[in-house]
């Protein structure tokens, strides 16, 4: 699992590679809400175009951190699914709360 | 049916191994001939039950047992069966239901994905034995209803 | 050494099974942050092990069990067992020489890549009843050279 | 496993793919010596390039080849043949046996 992340003013992008199961989402929640404590963040975009798998373990970190994130008035975005991941996201209702959106540039200059 | 090839994954409650028995899963079944989106969803089921066994079933502790069967019958026809040998499950009504989690961190998604992604899913559960997933997957359907 | 993680395959001795077992096999050393190279080569030797038990073991017989155990230690140590229930070996050291093979059709250098590509191999045999091949490969030894 | 033959004149160019074990030896072991029947072959080329992993169960096709080729006067060649393939070639003592080249051409031309 390949993790970056990249603070822009009160905007954090996160880029997340690899196959995001169990194993990857507790890595990636730390990760997350370190940054997300430190800074005031009210954009949260994550970039899942490098992500091969995602289970349910992966939605659960996605899902866990759009409450943090609407918790402070902020935002989420999720920008790259592949169809695949997009399938899943859909199903779990994950688009109702969350804008799935092609890339960040709309949402930066927002 | 006839079963063509029969394979059991014996391993421990590791959080690494959930991507090895999804991998072992799509390997075999990459025997059917399937497409790459259809091993996808296999990966997803097998990851789904064995993340439960790990997480529910043993509570995270780390020399749980959990044991994977997978049996291909003819005309593509796979089955998996996912068990431990953990808490089991008490009220499984309640825990199939879509969304419904015991853990707080956890979505309640699994059983909805396991359905979704497969034609037949039947769960086996005796509250401090243990959990038996099985799920039937027919790839063999849409050759089938080409051919009728 | 700590045994940090244990998983077990059992399948049937078909030819398709062997490219399925070493897939498994390295997907689960893959754990232990090898080379590419080095996971070639795990795949070279439970392919050997495997392809015996269905050649020899099992004479070409397709209801076969094979059992496959991959143990992975605290430093970086893999242990392999590759085990059948079949004819088993009347003349072990022979059958252990470079180029001897009981079949024309093969080489005899099955025994000679398993040892070339692990640091241990030990071969436990009897007739009628199967054999049992044991390889140890110590992936954290050049680790510990350095270190030294 | 992708197996492709191409016979030019006496010479008879063997490109294999994917993974040589068992499984495939039998249905390489087959056509080449179906073609090999059938004309008169005095060159046989075997192309490695697209392997991706060999065992001994190939090498004993390799093997099997050049003893046919031989014992009708013939020559046998593996080309572009990775370090790893060539590694297990040369702890097998095939290239005592089989003369191992970069491509064909200089081999045709002969
Ligand atoms: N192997 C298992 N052992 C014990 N309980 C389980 C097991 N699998 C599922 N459960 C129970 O069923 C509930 C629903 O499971 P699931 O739909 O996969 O959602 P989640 O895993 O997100 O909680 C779990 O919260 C748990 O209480
Ligand atoms: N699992 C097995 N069961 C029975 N006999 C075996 C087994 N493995 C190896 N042998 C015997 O040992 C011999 C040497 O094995 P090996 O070095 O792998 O060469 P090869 O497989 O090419 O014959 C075989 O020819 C066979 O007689």
């Amino acid at each position: 699992m390949r993790l970056e992340l990249k603070v822009i003013k009160d905007t954090l992008l996160v880029q997340i590679g690899g196959e995001l199961d169990i194993l990857a989402a507790d890595r990636i929640r730390q990760e997350i809400d370190r940054v997300m404590q430190a800074r005031k963040i009210q954009k949260l975009i994550l970039d899942l175009e490098e992500i091969s798998f995602m289970d349910s373990a992966g939605l659960g970190v996605i899902l866990g951190r759009y409450k943090k994130i609407s918790a402070v008035g902020g935002k989420m975005y999720i920008v790259r699914a592949h169809p695949g991941i997009r399938k899943i996201l859909e199903l779990a209702g994950v688009h109702k709360l969350v804008t799935l959106c092609q890339d960040e540039k709309e949402i930066i200059s927002l | 049916m006839k079963l063509k090839n029969y394979v059991r994954l014996e391993f421990w409650s590791l959080p690494e191994n959930v991507a090895w028995a999804r991998t072992c899963a799509a390997a075999l079944v990459a025997q059917l001939d399937c497409t790459l989106e259809e091993l996808e969803e296999v990966k997803l089921v097998v990851s789904e039950a064995v993340t439960n066994c790990i997480i529910h079933g043993y509570e995270n502790q780390r020399d749980g047992r959990i044991v994977v069967e997978l049996a291909l019958y003819e005309e593509r026809v796979l089955e998996v069966a996912v068990i431990d040998y953990g808490r089991g499950i008490e009220d499984l009504e309640k825990a199939m239901q879509a969304g419904y989690s015991s853990d707080p961190e956890r979505t309640g998604m699994g059983f909805v994905f396991m359905r979704s992604f497969t034609d037949h899913l039947e769960v086996d559960s005796a509250p401090g034995k243990g959990t038996k997933v099985k799920m039937v997957r027919d790839f063999g359907q849409r050759d089938r209803q080409a051919l009728a």
